[in-house]
């Protein structure tokens, strides 16, 4: 291991004795990142960085960004260990998590098996603080693992099923946290703390119950409380409604570069609040350093004119990661019999696909910058076949048109509108979330197209709650909305998002509720591909090599290409990156992603450095 | 020395119209009276306003020159910027309007609106402003001066308003006073206490004034100059004992001839038949609780009426007369059903002969709108009771429409008839009421109470202010009417010599009681209540050689205390009305 | 005396008025289907976290939630005991905010005193610059001070809130180097007060209340030209012109007292229109004002936090009518305080 | 004029005293009240420039589509976010009529913009009643003449293009349409229900003014949020963007009139103690006719001037609340639609004239404005 260096930022702590030498607080095997392997540069330690967020709550993308997981996906997407030094896996079914040694918490508690205990027998197994027992993810076929702690540094999940998801899920965005900071939560904990003192915090925090305190207390993704010690690269430090809340470098944070620098480089970062139409502006002014949240395709010209003045940041463009970035989803599970029956038939559905001028929507919105075609993984994928881009993805209204004669609608009224069987004219209401005006635009230039195939759009926007709740009722007609939040799935990653089993895929709400809820509610599945897609992805649950997945994978999407239940426009819209001037090892190019990715979260931000340390 | 005002050829017009007043030109020397009178609509307080430039925005100088050589040396007020003027407004010249009524802001109390002069000009302390204030307000006659200074217009009688006005333009102690028609709604006692005070000023500040007014009685106490106009021409001009004693222009001459006094001698006493009543008021008192200023101090009753009996026999007249604020509108208001009497009054209107008597204040929808039919009421102030925004020819018309009677053409026909009869001309009819003069709008106010052709007229001063012969005129008119259609009338007026002529019996009121009650033959000459007589008294001749006696007015209409024994009274002890003789009754301890 | 019989007599309809106005806040609330819980538990299962979903049910029963709606109305309001006994607004408990995770009380405090300032500052801004533009623009009316001073007015009030404050912060940082968004310089939040957070405060306060303020300045200066306009031709402001006042002493003693009996009319409506109007303005604006809180608590369907905001609103709205209706009575002494006596 | 020995001077002008009576003649006053309106008002000169105006504007509105060179909706996938473009006269000093430059677009892949070349040495002459997208004539008369186009090949685009190529001006007339209809509607509402339940309030007192006060209150402390998110759940998908529209101003209406109602009501208490009102009273006019007769026309410049404020306010109604989902949406244009596209830094800063639309809601609002001065000034008794 290098020689470690002591940060500046603590020297001054350190030399108080305030707190112990980086040798004491890294642990005894850290994350050593090979900076220069991964063509990125040295940084010098220092300097506050100040990001924008729209919302209060969205100060949990700190979590989201330091991206400290115990597995995560490096750039390539490839998932490694994180926080845990190691892991063993046996056949998917037992997981040997293996802990650094000498790991701690953020304020010097040590991370140990302990952690990961508490969860698992005092939050996740305690039925007033879990009435409905551990989280989904760790139930296979309805049951729980059995974790064992063998020693300091070792936690056990064992099941008798395999569960191929469970490093993935550890690796989200939005993890589950199946550890908890043991040492600061048994203080709220009926089992550990002292009654009367239990009892008075109860009061104080005017909550009802010492179980409201616990939860109150115990939210490492939402990040809003200081008290609560964490792993992530920067620490919170300021509580409560703030407009700037400041996040400070974790001081036992556990990777260090090749030449002992405790990372991250920056010392704090700054996340102020602003309103979601002024982040433009306020990135054009130069106020932040480093930004993507909140910012637009259409924002491209003004941030650009703002390097032009000479403002101290640049514009990188990055691609965007969903595989659509607009998609139009025919509603299956509609509650209008004849329009159901209609949208069920998969040559509607491809001459609506046929019926859209892809090219136009990519010039007229995106500068031509995006990359036009059907519901598919993004090339970075290994499932990429162009086949699928390209299905039914080219402006043809004539073979539409044909497609829908064929369908049976072929008889119009005056203007040319298609009636269907019951008479009425064909008008398909397009419910979207008023909040993105490209969606807008696009559905107006489909419009245009449509029209020449005797159908006619109306669009509708709504309150994006509303929307979602339309959809689940089933009384929308279609909606538009993303692609799949992944496009570049991996052989692991989970197929669930293209069976029925989600009713967020907005064509089959009915369907991926009835899943979701164990048949509670919803309808299944009545149709032969979306049955053959479950079949697929319980088969995807079972397979027991990466090879077999893929297989299952390429055929889920080639089952997809084909019925086009998503009507893909364009994807890989650029997504601006505001970095300012000198902010360094910001890759040029990179994927902006949800998950996997975690926005900034591949790309280790803990990594980025401000050239001489200094903003 | 230059005379204190020199107006030279002044003429002023509306619009692109011909002038309305026409190379007017007159001269007030210092300490001197300058009376302008003339006939209703004539012009006068168009040129009053002109001095001071106070004009409607469609008024246009058209010529003259108006000099002033006040206190600050000799100015030209016709060629001065607004800012000088505003030195000279209020300050060296102040002006008494002739509404007081719509001339005081509703929102402020008298004591700030008549205490900002001083505030303005003399730079006085806002408590040396009250005790100023409240001296004037005294001296004009104000029974309980502290009351008034916190009072609203709204809640004085008019003639109070008006004292309040003449009180804001004496304050200041201008050098000259511009008073337009100040005493049209005062009792001849009350006129004759602020016209004593406006002499007594003159005398100690060497004031000058311009009065107008229609009263030559009044001109003949006061004036020393005379000018007379008419038609916007000044006819004649100049000392008040020549030009009274012998006029020498043919409108002069004609004007004075109209005038009217107390006949000087009693006709024959009619004992008229009392059975057949239109209108009876039964033991109506009204107490108003003004609002304190205060949160905490408790509200001020005021009783403007207590105990009001009177009785209207079908086809006369009754006449009040008595004390300003002494609740003879109120009386009326009560009438006519527009407020409602304290709980154990009664009004009763009998709409035919020997018909039964219907409540007035206990009506039901119907009966109501049948009544207000029936009976109309001339508002003290005429302006107010014309809605500013309403042309003429509508509010005219307004009763019949409310009443659906006759088609368009025909309301208008008969606006255009009841105007002519009233001396407008038709083709007034399009104006809106602030383009008339104050005589003008008391006739239309008339006019309009005719329109409906009631059988019960309730006047509550239709005549103050009106010149003479105008005045000759609406009240043959009125008399006509009654004669020809049995039209009855309560008529409230302060002018004694038009109750003589017009009234069947007089009822005298005085802080809200009625003190005395006869026929006008019979109190005119045998006044018994020492009220009654001194507004006999008081009453101004316009004869220059006999000036009012003003003791013996101060003593009569001084408090109750000083009365004889068997006429005194006070807030709880009060005698009854006794009949001393048929038909004479006095309030008085027998 | 009256005047504080009346004031007392007002106070106690406002309170009756109060307690309607929960209601249907509460009905209101309610209305859409679902509530925040349910919609969470339902979110949450889809995407299997059922430690959420845990949380979730669990404070279901925590606030009564699992209850009939009436049941649940007393119990907010604290008519009735809830789970753990009488604890609703009445006894100053105002409930727990779900989205937030924290009592209400929490984290509507700071906002409360923002809004307060926002709309204050827009008030004051309304009056600063509407009375005397409104007065002089009446004065002077048909003179390019009119015009112009309507022709700013209009293109306030025409050009919606959020351009208008977009153009603002952009060209204001531009060119005058003004904060774009925000209520202050982040540094000095959770500092005390001290000159210079004040200065900040001021400095960051120019554009919204600008934003806020001109609809409702432009909206009063107009109504205000033409009410005075009336007032100008009386008699009585002749007696005062008479009286050699001058004119700024004449127009604002007399004709502007009679003419702003309207707007005192408005007060009450001025301060809750604000703050309802300046929720739109403030979400887009993102100022940390209560605006922002209601519109999320709305549409997570936050209700304790959502009645709360939504009860202090009407609070404000209540509370500004009736002193415009005890000022309305004490500024103009012709109103009876008595219905029309016939 | 003599001078008598006393010192008098006595007017020897002859003297009629029959005559007296008559008062001087006053000509312009002898007219029907419409007539002397309409005389005082034609002297208010933006008044009546403002009034011209309007009305050019509503006859004009079923021809929009004539004057329009394009349909709302006609997009030109080559000319995004043109600006605008300059009708010529002369070329190269020689006149060959109203001619437009043609221009080619080219997308900057630096700034990320497009730019635009006129190609300065071919002018396109514009044709005149010529043939374009057929639209319907005054709602009804399906055609395709145009007042004006471009030549084919070539653009004319007066006030620039938007985002999807759109023609501003074109779509600035056709927004016209609803903006300076439906918008009114809720205007309409709020003032029959606010001047009702206002005068009604303030002129009876008592207990119906206790209970309107109530509802008022009542309603103003209703927040108009929640109500806003509820409705734009229940609208019916199917309905028409002008229905919904339609509907959203009504509401806004009924949403708007307590404030009125109140300024009325204020007003009504002190006016209903004047003499006049008094005076009609006893006159037996009925409660409606007071209202209407004396209480209105005294707070009528306070009504004008209230109504022209709303306008903008309804035209913008939708703007504010377009992020929630309600207010008109595409393909329906009209002027609030047209700004909501606009709230862009962008379109601040770059495309300027994609804002626009806020000229005409001014212009038009301003007309409002001086219409009602004129108005107000020409129903001033104390002006006439
Ligand atoms: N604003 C106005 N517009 C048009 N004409 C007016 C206006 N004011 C007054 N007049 C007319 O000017 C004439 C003179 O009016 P003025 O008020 O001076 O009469 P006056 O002599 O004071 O009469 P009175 O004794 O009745 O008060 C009248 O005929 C009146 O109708
Ligand atoms: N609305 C009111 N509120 C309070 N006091 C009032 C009100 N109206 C009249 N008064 C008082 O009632 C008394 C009688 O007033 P009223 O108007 O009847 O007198 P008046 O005899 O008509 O006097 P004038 O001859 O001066 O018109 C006065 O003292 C007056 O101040
Ligand atoms: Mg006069
Ligand atoms: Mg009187």
């Amino acid at each position: 291991a290098p020689q470690l260096k002591e940060t500046p930022y603590w020297t001054e702590r350190v030399s108080k004795g305030e707190l112990p030498p980086v040798a004491e607080r890294v642990p005894a095997e850290p994350l050593v990142v090979d900076l220069e392997a991964k063509g990125r540069t040295f940084g010098t330690p220092g300097g506050t960085l100040t990001t924008l967020v729209s919302r209060d709550r969205d100060i949990r993308m700190m979590v989201v960004y330091g991206y400290a997981r115990l597995m995560g996906y490096d750039e390539q997407y490839h998932l490694v260990p994180d926080l845990l030094a190691s892991v063993d896996i046996e056949d998917d079914k037992v997981f040997t998590l293996h802990l650094r040694k000498g790991h701690k918490w953020s304020d010097g508690a040590p991370f140990t098996s302990a952690d990961f205990a508490y969860f698992w027998e005092d939050v996740a197994n305690n039925a007033e603080l879990s009435p409905s027992g551990p989280p989904d993810f760790l139930r296979i076929e309805g049951k729980y693992p059995t974790v064992t702690t063998p020693d300091e540094t070792t936690v056990v999940y064992a099941w008798e099923a395999p569960n191929p998801l469970f490093l993935q899920t550890l690796a989200q965005a939005r993890p589950p946290f199946i550890y908890r900071p043991a040492h600061v939560l048994k203080k709220y904990h009926v089992k550990y703390a002292d009654p009367a003192e239990l009892a008075a915090e109860v009061a104080e925090a005017r909550v009802k119950s010492w179980a409201a305190l616990h939860n109150g207390v115990d939210n490492m993704y939402d990040f809003d409380n200081p008290e609560l010690p964490t792993l992530q690269p920067w620490v919170n430090k300021s509580d409560g409604k703030k407009i700037r809340h400041k996040f400070e470098r974790n001081p036992y944070y556990h990777r260090i570069d090749s030449h002992g620098v405790q990372l991250p480089y920056i010392d704090a970062v700054e996340m102020e609040i602003v309103s979601g139409g002024l982040i433009a502006a306020k990135a054009n002014a130069g106020e932040t350093d480093l930004q993507g949240r909140g910012l637009d395709f259409r924002d491209i010209p003004i941030l650009r004119k703002g390097e032009a003045d000479g403002k101290p940041y640049r514009t990188l463009l990055w691609a965007n990661g969903v595989a659509s970035q607009i998609a139009i989803y025919p509603n299956l599970n509609c509650a209008d019999s004849v329009w159901r029956d209609v949208l069920r038939d998969v040559r509607v559905r491809r001459a609506l696909s046929l019926g859209i001028d892809r090219v136009a929507i990519n010039r007229a919105l995106y500068f031509k910058m995006a990359k036009p075609g059907a519901m598919a993984v993004l090339p970075q994928s290994a499932f990429y076949d162009e086949e699928n881009t390209k299905a039914w993805a080219n402006f043809d209204a004539a073979q539409a048109n044909l497609l829908l004669d064929e369908a049976g609608l072929d008889k119009r009224q005056g203007d040319g509108t298609r009636l269907l069987p019951d008479g009425r004219p064909m008008e398909l209401i397009i419910e979207t979330a008023g909040e993105r005006q490209e969606v807008e635009n696009a559905l107006q230039i489909v419009t245009d197209t449509w029209r020449d195939i005797g159908v006619k759009l109306v669009m509708r926007p709504l309150d994006r709650d509303i929307l979602r709740n339309r959809i689940y009722a089933g009384t929308t007609m279609a909606s538009v909305w993303y692609g799949w939040d992944n496009g570049i799935p991996q052989s692991y990653t989970s197929p669930d998002f293209l069976a029925p089993r989600q009713q967020e895929f907005f064509a089959w709400p009915k369907w991926g509720q009835y899943y979701q809820t164990n048949g509670g509610s919803g309808e299944p599945p009545d149709m032969e591909a979306p049955k053959r897609l479950l079949e697929l992805s319980h088969d995807w649950e079972k397979a027991g090599d990466d090879a077999a997945r893929a297989e299952i994978w390429r055929e889920m999407l080639k089952i997809h290409a084909d019925n086009v239940f998503g009507i893909g426009i364009l994807s890989e819209a650029p997504q601006p990156i505001v970095v300012s001037n000198n902010l360094k090892n910001v890759p040029l190019q990179a994927i902006w992603a949800w998950d996997p990715g975690a926005h900034f979260g591949v790309h280790r931000m803990d990594e980025f450095y401000f050239e001489g340390g200094r903003k | 020395m230059a005379p204190l005002l020199t107006v030279e050829n002044l003429s002023v017009g509306f619009g692109r119209a011909e002038p309305v007043v026409r190379d007017v030109s007159f001269q007030v020397a210092a300490g001197e009276t300058l009376a302008l009178v003339g006939e209703s609509g004539s012009g006068k307080t168009v040129t009053c306003r002109a001095i001071l430039r106070i004009l409607p925005r469609a008024a246009r100088l058209y010529g003259g020159r108006i000099l002033l050589n006040g206190r600050d040396g000799l100015q030209d007020l016709s060629a001065m910027s607004r800012r000088e003027l505003r030195r000279v407004r209020g300050n060296t010249v102040a002006m008494v309007f002739q509404e007081p009524m719509r001339s005081l802001s509703p929102l402020h109390t008298l004591g700030n609106q008549v205490a900002e002069v001083l505030w303005l000009h003399r730079g006085c302390s806002e408590k040396e402003a009250r005790r100023q204030v409240l001296d004037t307000f005294a001296r004009v006659g104000f029974p309980d001066p502290e009351r008034a200074y916190g009072s609203y217009p709204f809640e004085m009688s008019g003639g109070m308003r008006q004292r309040a006005m003449i009180a804001m333009a004496m304050v200041g102690k201008p050098d000259l006073l511009i008073a337009d028609e100040p005493t049209t709604a005062l009792d001849v006692t009350t006129q004759a206490q602020v016209l004593g005070l406006m002499k007594e000023l003159q005398q100690e500040t060497g004031m000058a004034m311009i009065l107008v007014t229609h009263d030559l009685g009044v001109v003949a106490n006061m004036a020393e100059q005379v000018v007379v106009m008419h038609k916007g021409r000044v006819m004649e001009s100049g000392a008040a004992r020549a030009v009274l004693g012998d006029p020498a222009h043919p409108y002069t001459r004609q004007l004075f001839d109209a005038a009217l006094a107390i006949p000087a001698q009693a006709a024959p006493c009619d004992t008229a038949r009392r059975e057949d009543m239109i209108l009876e008021l039964k033991g109506v008192s009204k107490t108003y609780t003004m609002r304190s200023k205060s949160a905490w101090k408790p509200e001020v009753l005021i009783r403007a009426c207590r105990g009001v009996d009177l009785a209207l026999p079908r086809g006369r007249t009754l006449a009040i007369v008595g004390e300003s604020g002494s609740g003879k509108t109120t009386a009326a208001r009560i009438a006519l059903g527009a407020e409602k009497p304290d709980p154990g009054g009664e009004v009763l209107f009998r709409q035919a002969p020997g018909g039964a008597p219907i409540a007035v204040h206990d009506l039901n929808r119907a009966a109501r709108t049948a009544f207000q039919k029936q009976a109309q009421m001339v508002f003290q102030d005429p302006y107010s009771s014309l809605s500013p925004r309403m042309r003429i020819l509508d509010a005219l018309c307004e009763p019949l429409e409310i009443h659906n009677i006759g088609n368009r053409s025909e309301r208008r026909d008969r606006a255009a008839a009841m105007l002519a009869q009233v001396g407008l001309t038709s083709d007034m009819l399009m104006r809106y009421p602030h383009a008339f003069s104050g005589g003008q709008r008391q006739r239309l106010s008339i006019a309009r109470a005719l329109m409906l052709a009631p059988s019960l007229l309730v006047c509550d001063e239709p005549t103050s202010a009106l010149d003479v012969s105008v005045q000759e005129q609406i009240l043959t008119l009125l008399e006509d009417i009654r004669d020809r259609l049995g039209l009855s009338y309560l008529f409230i007026s302060h002018d004694l010599a038009v109750v003589a002529r017009i009234a069947d019996e007089v009822a005298v009121m005085r802080q809200g009681l009625v003190v005395e009650q006869a026929p006008p033959e019979v109190l005119f000459h045998c006044p018994r209540h020492p009220y009654t007589k001194a507004l006999i008294a008081a009453q101004p001749t316009p004869d220059i050689s006999c000036p009012i006696n003003l003791k013996l007015v101060a003593l009569g209409a001084g408090s109750p205390e000083s009365w004889p024994e068997a006429f005194r009274f006070s807030d709880s002890v009060v005698p009854s009305l006794t009949q001393v003789n048929p038909g004479h009754k006095v309030r008085c301890h027998v | 005396m009256q005047i504080l019989r009346y004031a007392i007599y007002r106070f106690g309809t406002m309170l009756l008025t109060l307690l309607v106005v929960s209601a249907l806040i509460f009905a209101i609330i309610n209305l859409p289907p679902g509530d925040y819980l349910s919609n969470q538990i339902s979110e949450l299962k889809s995407t299997g976290q059922s430690a959420g979903i845990a949380k979730a049910e669990f404070l279901r029963k925590e606030y009564a939630l699992d209850r009939p709606l009436w049941q649940q109305y007393l119990i907010w309001v604290g008519f009735m005991p809830g789970p753990h006994g009488f604890s609703g607004l009445i006894q100053g408990n105002f409930g727990w905010s779900f989205e937030f995770d924290r009592p209400v009380s929490e984290i509507v405090g700071d906002s409360l005193w923002l809004t307060v300032l926002v709309n204050l500052a827009a008030v004051l801004f309304v009056y600063m610059v509407a009375l005397p533009l409104g007065v002089l623009a009446a004065a002077r009316s048909r003179t390019w001070v009119d015009y112009s001073s309507a022709f700013v007015g209009y293109l306030g009030l025409a050009t919606p809130n959020f351009l208008l404050a977009l153009i603002l912060f952009y060209y204001g940082h531009r060119y005058m180097d003004l904060p774009i968004g925000g209520l202050m310089d982040p540094s000095f939040e959770g500092e005390p007060m001290s000159w210079a957070k004040v200065q900040s405060i001021l400095w960051h306060l120019i554009v919204p209340t600008f934003v806020i303020g001109t609809s409702g300045a432009a909206a009063m200066m107009q109504r205000l030209r033409a009410n005075m306009l009336d007032e100008l031709g009386k008699p009585y402001v002749e007696t005062a012109i008479a009286k050699g006042m001058s004119p700024r002493r004449m127009l604002t003693k007399y004709p502007l007292r009679v003419a702003f009996n309207p707007f005192v009319a408005d007060i009450g409506n001025l301060l809750p229109s604000m703050v309802s109007g300046s929720v739109l303005v403030s979400v887009v604006l993102g100022l940390q004002t209560i605006g922002p809180t209601l519109l999320t608590a709305l549409r997570a369907q936050d209700q304790f936090l959502a009645g709360f905001v939504l009860m202090f609103v009407a609070l404000l709205t209540l509370l500004g009518t009736m002193i415009s209706d005890v000022l309305l009575v004490l500024l103009d002494p012709r109103i009876r305080y008595e219905g029309r006596e016939t | 004029m003599s001078v008598l020995p006393d010192g008098r001077y006595v007017d020897d002008a002859p003297f009629d005293p029959q005559q007296s009576i008559q008062t001087i003649e006053r000509r312009d006053l002898d007219a029907p009240a419409r007539v002397l309106i309409w005389r005082k008002f034609k002297t208010h000169r933006l008044g009546l420039i403002s009034g011209i105006f309007l009305l050019l504007c509503y006859v004009m509105l079923p021809f929009a589509g004539f004057i329009a060179p394009y349909t709302p909706n006609e997009r030109f996938s080559e000319n995004l976010y043109s600006p605008p473009q300059g009708i010529h006269l002369w070329h190269e000093g020689e006149f060959i009529g109203p001619f437009v430059y043609p221009m080619t677009s080219e997308p900057n892949m630096e700034t990320f913009k497009w730019e635009f070349k006129p190609d300065t040495s071919a002018p396109q002459k514009l044709r005149f009643f010529c043939k374009g997208a057929s639209y319907p004539l005054a709602g009804m008369i399906e055609t395709d003449r145009h007042l004006f186009c471009a030549p084919d090949g070539v653009t004319v685009f007066l006030w620039g293009s938007d985002r999807l190529g759109r023609d501003m001006f074109s779509r600035i007339l056709y927004g016209a349409q609803l903006s300076l209809t439906v918008g009114l509607i809720g205007i309409t509402v709020s003032f029959v229900l606010g001047i009702f339940f206002g005068s009604v309030a303030g002129y009876f007192g008592g207990g119906i003014d206790w209970v309107i006060n109530r509802v008022i209150e009542i309603l103003r402390s209703l927040p108009e949020l929640p109500l806003w998110l509820a409705l734009s759940a229940a609208v019916p998908s199917n309905w028409g963007p002008v229905a919904v529209f339609f509907i959203i101003s009504v509401i806004l209406g009924i949403l708007d009139w307590p404030g009125l109602a109140r300024s009325v009501r204020s007003k009504f208490l002190s006016l209903r103690e004047e003499e006049y009102v008094r005076a009609a009273e006893m006159m037996g006019a009925s409660s409606g006719r007071v209202i209407r007769k004396h209480l209105l026309p005294n707070f009528m410049s306070h009504l004008i001037a209230s109504a022209t404020l709303s306008i903008p306010a309804m035209i913008l109604g939708e703007t504010a609340l377009s992020f929630l989902g309600l207010g008109l949406r595409a393909p329906a244009v009209s002027w609030g639609v047209m700004l909501n596209d606009a709230q862009n830094l962008v379109n601040v800063e770059i495309y300027w004239w994609t804002a626009l639309p806020m000229l005409p809601i001014i212009i038009v609002v301003l007309a409002f404005n001086f219409l009602g001065d004129g108005l107000r000034d020409s129903l001033d008794p104390y002006e006439q």
